[in-house]
């Protein structure tokens, strides 16, 4: 396009989180017209970066950011997402912000709708308005030109496909009058293939009116597709900041995964010995809303450390929440050869099987009552313990002297730090309700345990414990661990294989010890894609 | 196979008015009494409650639920009828005194019952039914021992003979029917007061028009999802209590409309049933949590009111008691509260649940089918 | 959000509209009380006390044009009127052209007392303000009988059965 | 850093300044009795009184509390299994203890079955118990005034004498089981002090059992549902099965508290009695401190004592200081405001 300045640039953001860096110096430019591909692992920066462009509150709550972000080369500092509208910056989020019950039209004019005043304006402002629907329709329409897409704008948006719902969202960016920028946060992560290339298709009609797009996707292959320009941001740091032209895809994933710390990760891969087969799955499928397991098998040994890897979204969390009953599943699940049954959390408790959720607020712990109570609960329900009869074996009721023991024991045994196992578990810093989380797993004694995302949101030093400690109960006890985690690096330091899950599928499973540029790979949708070319072939 | 499924949808979908229906048909003939008289009835009773009925619209379309707070409104018109009484103002002059006087006490009161509600949200509707009687309790406090020691009554007949405290019936002699007589045809037999219709009519066309604004296209949007009307900038709270206020001052105009009718009103009891009448005729009409339309409130006030007259002496016949009757239809409106409720929730949890498996086969339909095998 | 940026030629439009609106509101509450006030006037044909005027055999009164009262000495009929000017009508039996003037009763009050021979005889004070006194009243009702609350607090002290 | 000094003003902000105005409020009235000539050894014995009749109601309200029905404004389903056991009692001609254990045990099944088929339908509106909950109550109690109506009983004690069918409204259990339990080793020290000594062991004895019921395997899971249905599922509990449970045995409390009121208060009261006697023991366990998703045996104890002890000082104070029976909406403003108050706080949500 022309040879105007830029009209976004960012000049050496920095941010951290609670002495946590999570942004450092970051810089890039965006003329308009262009689209600017930005690749990442998940916690390389990107969620961060586009909340400071938008102003999230919560970046102010946590006490601001470095550097400057100027629109037309004047530094702006939005105090909330709609200064960042007014100034011109739209989001397409990756969760859909549509009314269900309205229809395309009404979605894409939401709050901005036409209107014509009506006697009542001057007694109760301008909400007193009427409707202009056929104006509205006009411009919904307009806005579906632009695209170049096929949208009825009276068809409800519950009855669309998904893909259709994206590209209302996107509609409903670009008919702001000041739009120039336009961020999409994975777009194409719910869309088929065909409804990807439709996608990538309005996106170069997009850009083509001057409008410049930030384009957030895992998916490589279509960054290299699109976009003008690439920046890699990995751990804070935009490492990377080139055209596209003549980058390959490979190049891109490689810079994503490589890490200068990648040396000291191999602890796992040592050729261990491992018994019989202990866990066998075939052909699962869960539906966990924005973790959809597709189509999984694969099978564990005893005294194995199984990793699942892959980026947010592509159901590798989706796995241990469907054995374990917490989400529909199917498909069929074997300990030590006998059926587990799916769908119900109490028999695959019973079966032996225990597990660490990721969402460890949600699930993972009362946080209205004490550590003790957490700690011995599922043991007590699960297998009877810590109960004592009382009035001559009438009634059974809590031992709270067992639960108090078993307690101190797994506050010794993990470090705990807490006032007294009567503590409520919310007051706990993160790091220590994780271990309670554990220590409740560890209590039923499980021949298998999941863990799950075992090390989001705590902090470092409590990370390694944590890591310390399955890596303790594996070696010392036997236990058999299959490890669900987004941060490959620890995946690396702990595990026997790690499996690489993309759309809901085993993209393919490696050794710690394999090359990093292997695992981006797997990460980048490009397996995934090659598997349906052969099919379709 | 589609035919049958929309059969069942539509029986599901409109169960409480085809249930109602068959109880009201079952219940006519053994009440003895003769389709004029229950015409006429009806007629009647629609001039009556229509209004108070069409207060609910807009707080179900703001997604709040049955306003039980326009219980709130229904005492701010009472407020109202007893200053038109106590100033000896009679006629349609009379009402329309009541109603501008109770205009800002409504207003008010819905702008406390909205921001209440807003605290509450999720539990919009018990906290609407408590707050009523919370409210119902400083009512008491102003009209039984403020009014006439604090706030002077120039009326002497209204107080209690203790000299201060309004009387428990006050003699609407002044206003009585003054709106429906305005305008009273008669034909062929039946009196239809025009003017409440006429009344009725325009405040049907304000809700229709109302719900072609800004105003109400946000309230709709504040309905069907509160975070994406709040991400899209709408001033979610601010709707929420709009909507309740404007309830809130139509139940206090209904109330007044009601009061006429009826000719005199128990001082301290007039309101307490007023918002369970009205939530049992716009349920019975074939509304429900979220979704309510003026037919429905058509519908209703007629079923529910001929089964209201025709119980008692279905009742009186059948049994030989008219209590029983009278329990019956109280009965039959709570019982149809619980039971449109209990069928919404159940039938909205369906719905997510048909949503969720339509999405898991797409998804998975999403996937080549060659990559199973 | 629109509402922040309103234009001042429009702003002061709509504040003249809604001070008008308020100024409207109070005309219309007091019209409604002017117009709608009642009053009774207690149409009366008694003997005045001092022997002034005394009471016409076989009057006919009629108000506002309403079905005219047939009146004898010592009657005294009720008649409720709404607002303040009204007009009577009196015919005699003797014959003569109907008595026809206009009424204008004070705002303040609530009852009256419309002396028709008084008024015949042209004297003054043949209408005067009636107060009651003594005004019978029936007896209270229970008060504030609710249903939250009352029946579950019932008097712990047993009642009589 | 997790410190949990106890401080003031937590202590306020998680008792509520409403709480801590009703409880001075009432302190207060106590102070101000003598002065007034209210005598106080009546007014405490009647708090005694109301606290036993008053007390299983408010402690009904716990379990389903704890398991997150929330609060049980469809309390009357229980009391209504109660009027059906005393009821069948009377007509059976039990008296004494037989009448008032009889009346209990021949309720239980009906508060059972009820309240089973009231859990059910609770299952089914997650989210919205506390609105179906109270026109359920609603319901069935106008449903039980038709019953009353045409059930044929045939007691003498009972039935409309005119008519010779039809129940009465106020049935006197005088000669059947009044004041078996308040009478049961009763302390009377001078002409107007009672010590209700039975009636507050057979309390007592209630919550004793519910005590060590919630600490059972199924009491410490029905908790957890409560807290966290999520963390309870994870753990192999199934969530519908203990809210069914929770609400049967605040249907069973709800019938035995009936049955306790009765025989204190002397008379059974039918038709539109139960209507209101929910609220009365929701207000209850609020003012003792409870949310609508915590409840604890010290709120039922408190709350219960303080606002019998509201509803019996606020007429003999405020009416004898005042002249004006305005007590009674006092009441209603106070009662009320405490509920709205309690539904309106934020659930807390540690974040």
């Amino acid at each position: 396009m022309g040879q105007q300045g830029p009209i976004l640039s960012v000049e050496h953001v920095s941010k951290e989180f609670y002495g946590n860096v999570v942004l450092n110096d970051v810089c890039f430019e965006l003329k308009a017209g262009e689209i600017l591909g930005l690749v990442g692992e998940n916690g390389a920066g990107k969620t961060t970066l586009m909340r400071i462009l938008f102003g999230m509150p919560v970046i102010a709550e946590t006490g601001g950011y470095k550097g400057r972000i100027c629109l037309d080369g004047q530094e702006v500092r939005f105090s909330s997402p709609f200064d960042a509208l007014d100034s011109g910056i739209g989001m397409v989020h990756q969760e859909f912000s549509l009314i269900p019950g309205f229809t395309t039209t009404e979605n894409i004019v939401l709050n901005r709708e036409s209107m014509r005043p009506s006697i009542l304006n001057d007694v109760f402002g301008d909400r007193m308005s009427v409707l202009d629907r056929p104006d509205m329709r006009k411009r919904a329409e307009a806005a579906i030109a632009k695209l170049g897409v096929k949208l009825d704008p009276d068809l409800l948006i519950s009855e669309m496909p998904v893909g259709h719902k994206q590209f209302t969202e996107i509609a409903r960016e670009i008919t702001r009058t000041k739009t120039r920028i336009l961020v999409l946060d994975e777009p194409t992560a719910v869309l088929t293939e065909s409804e990807a290339e439709v996608l990538l298709a309005a996106l170069r009609n997009i850009a083509k009116l001057g409008i410049a797009i930030i384009f957030i996707s895992h998916r490589l292959r279509e960054v290299v597709d699109v976009a003008d320009r690439v920046v890699v941001l990995r751990d804070g740091l935009a490492i990377k900041d080139l055209p596209v032209a003549g980058v390959s895809v490979r190049d891109i994933a490689s810079w994503m995964v490589g890490r200068t710390v990648a040396a000291d990760a191999v602890a796992g891969g040592e050729g261990r010995e491992f018994g019989d087969e202990l866990l066998k799955v075939e052909g699962l499928w869960v539906d966990m809303p924005g973790e959809t397991v597709r189509d999984v098998s694969f099978s564990v040994r005893k005294g194995e450390i199984l990793g699942f890897g892959g980026l947010a979204g592509q159901g590798k969390l989706g796995i241990p929440n469907g054995i374990m009953g917490l989400y529909p599943a199917g498909g069929s699940v074997g300990l030590r050869g006998k059926g587990v049954p799916l769908d119900s959390p109490r028999a695959a408790l019973e079966a032996g099987m225990a597990f660490v959720s990721e969402d460890r607020r949600g699930v993972g712990l009362l946080l209205d009552e004490s550590l003790d109570w957490n700690i011995a609960f599922t043991a007590m329900q699960v297998q009877g313990a810590y109960l004592r009869p009382i009035l001559g074996g009438l009634f059974k009721i809590r031992d709270e002297a067992g639960m108090r023991k078993l307690t101190e024991e797994y506050v010794g045994a993990l470090d705990i730090k807490c006032t007294s196992p009567k503590q409520k578990a919310k007051e706990l810093s993160g790091g220590n309700q994780q271990k309670i989380c554990l220590a409740k797993a560890f209590a039923v004694k499980p021949d298998l345990l999941f863990v799950s995302e075992p090390t989001r949101g705590i902090d470092v030093g409590a990370k390694k414990l944590v890591l310390d400690t399955l890596h303790r109960y594996n070696r010392e006890y036997g236990t058999t661990i299959v490890m669900v985690s987004s941060e490959l690096e620890e995946l690396r330091a702990i595990c026997d294989r790690i499996a690489i899950v993309d759309e809901g599928r085993i993209a393919g499973i490696l050794p710690p010890t394999a090359e990093l540029p292997e695992f981006g790979l797997l990460m980048s949708g490009l397996a995934a894609r090659n598997a349906r070319e052969a099919v379709n072939a | 196979m589609s035919g049958k499924k929309s059969l069942g949808r539509f029986l599901t979908e409109n169960a409480v008015v085809i249930l109602f229906l068959l109880i009201t048909i079952a219940a006519i003939p053994s009440s003895g009494l003769s389709i004029q008289y229950i015409l006429q009835e009806m007629i009647t009773r629609l001039g009556r409650n229509t209004f108070l009925v069409l207060a609910l619209i807009l707080p179900i379309y703001a997604g709040m639920g049955l306003n039980f707070g326009m219980t709130l409104g229904a005492m701010s018109g009472q407020l109202g009828l007893i200053l038109a009484i106590n100033f000896n103002v009679g006629g349609v002059e009379g009402l329309a005194f009541a109603a501008l006087l109770g205009t800002p006490v409504s207003v008010l009161m819905g702008y406390i019952c909205g921001s209440v509600l807003n605290k509450a949200k999720g539990r919009e509707m018990v906290t609407g039914y408590m707050l009523a009687f919370f409210i119902n309790g400083i009512y008491q406090l102003v009209i039984l021992y403020m009014m006439g020691a604090i706030f002077p009554i120039r009326s002497p007949a209204i107080l209690l003979s203790r000299g201060y405290g309004i009387r428990n019936t006050l003699n609407l002699e002044g206003v009585r029917q003054s709106l429906d007589n305005l305008l009273m045809l008669r034909l062929g037999g039946y009196a239809l007061p025009l003017a409440t219709f006429i009344v009725i009519a325009v405040l049907c066309a304000f809700v229709i028009w109302f719900k072609k604004t800004k105003l109400g296209q946000d309230m709709r949007a504040v309905g069907h999802d509160m975070t994406v009307a709040e991400s899209a900038g709408v001033p979610v709270d601010r709707t929420r209590i709009i909507a309740i206020i404007i309830s809130t001052v139509l139940a206090c105009y209904g109330q007044i409309i009601f009061l006429q009718n009826m000719g005199n009103m128990a001082t301290y009891n007039a309101h307490d049933q007023t918002s369970f009448f009205a939530v049992a005729a716009i349920l019975v009409g074939g509304a429900s949590v979220k979704k309510a339309s003026i037919p429905n409130v058509f519908i209703g006030v007629i079923l529910l009111h001929v089964l209201f007259v025709v119980t008692p002496r279905a009742g009186q016949n059948l049994f030989g008691s008219a209590m029983i009757g009278e329990y019956f239809r109280q009965f039959i409106g709570y019982g149809v509260i619980a039971l449109s409720l209990v069928l919404y929730a159940w039938r909205a949890r369906k719905d997510a649940l048909r949503a969720r498996e339509g999405l898991r086969r797409a998804s998975i339909a999403a996937a080549p089918e060659g990559a199973a095998k | 959000m629109s509402e922040k940026k309103v234009d001042p030629k429009i702003a002061a439009r709509r504040l003249l509209v809604r001070g008008g609106l308020v100024v409207a509101y109070v005309f219309l509450v007091g019209l409604f009380f002017v117009t709608g006030k009642g009053h009774t006037v207690l149409v009366d044909n008694k003997d005045a006390a001092d022997g002034s005027a005394v009471g016409i055999n076989g009057a006919l009164v009629s108000i506002d044009g309403r079905e005219a009262l047939e009146q004898y000495p010592g009657d005294r009929d009720i008649v409720l009127l709404k607002g303040q000017r009204h007009r009577v009508r009196i015919q005699l039996p003797s014959g003569e052209p109907p008595i026809e003037m206009s009424l204008a009763l004070p705002l303040n009050t609530d009852m009256l007392l419309l002396s028709i021979p008084k008024l015949v005889a042209k004297q003054a004070g043949y209408l005067e303000e009636f107060v009651q006194r003594d005004q019978p009243r029936p007896a209270d009702e229970k008060v504030g009988d609710n249903n939250a609350f009352t029946s579950p607090d019932a008097p712990v002290t047993t009642p009589a059965p | 850093m997790p410190k949990s000094t106890p401080n003031i003003k937590q202590f306020v902000t998680d008792f509520g300044w409403p709480r801590i105005i009703i409880f001075f409020f009432l302190a207060l009235l106590f102070a101000a009795a003598p002065f007034v000539g209210v005598r106080m050894d009546a007014s405490i014995s009647d708090v005694f009184n109301r606290f036993g009749q008053n007390g299983l109601f408010v402690l009904a309200l716990v379990p389903m509390i704890q398991s997150g029905c929330g609060l049980n404004f469809g309390l009357s389903i229980g009391i209504i299994a109660g009027l059906i056991g005393s009821t069948l009692s009377v007509q059976l001609g039990l008296i004494g203890f037989g009448g008032f254990f009889g009346a209990v045990a021949l309720a239980l099944p009906f508060a059972v079955l009820f309240g089973w088929v009231y859990g059910k339908l609770l299952n089914k509106v997650k989210g919205e118990e506390m609105t179906i909950a109270m026109y359920v109550g609603f319901a069935g109690v106008m449903f039980m005034c038709i019953m009353w109506l045409v059930l044929p009983y045939t007691s003498p004690t009972m039935v409309w004498g005119y008519a010779g069918k039809g129940l009465r409204t106020t049935i006197t259990v005088e000669g059947f089981y009044r004041q078996v339990l308040n009478e049961f080793l009763a302390i009377r020290i001078g002409p107007n002090f009672v010590f209700p000594t039975g009636m507050l062991l057979f309390d007592g004895l209630c919550a004793y059992l519910l005590w060590l019921f919630m600490r059972t395997k199924t009491g410490t899971a029905m908790t957890a549902v409560g807290s966290n249905p999520d963390y309870a599922r994870a753990s192999g509990i199934s969530v519908d099965r203990m809210r069914t449970t929770s609400v049967i045995i605040s249907t069973v409390l709800g019938a035995v508290g009936i049955v306790v009121f009765q025989q204190s208060y002397g008379f059974i009261q039918l038709y539109t009695a139960p209507l209101a006697m929910p609220f009365a023991a929701v207000a209850a366990i609020l003012i003792g401190g409870a949310s609508v998703n915590k409840a604890s045996m010290v709120n039922v104890l408190v709350g219960a004592f303080l606002f019998q002890g509201l509803l019996t000082m606020t007429p003999s104070v405020i009416n004898s200081a005042l002249h004006t029976d305005i007590s009674e909406v006092v009441r209603l403003i106070v009662s009320n405001g405490i509920i709205i108050y309690a539904l309106t706080r934020k659930t807390k949500v540690a974040k």
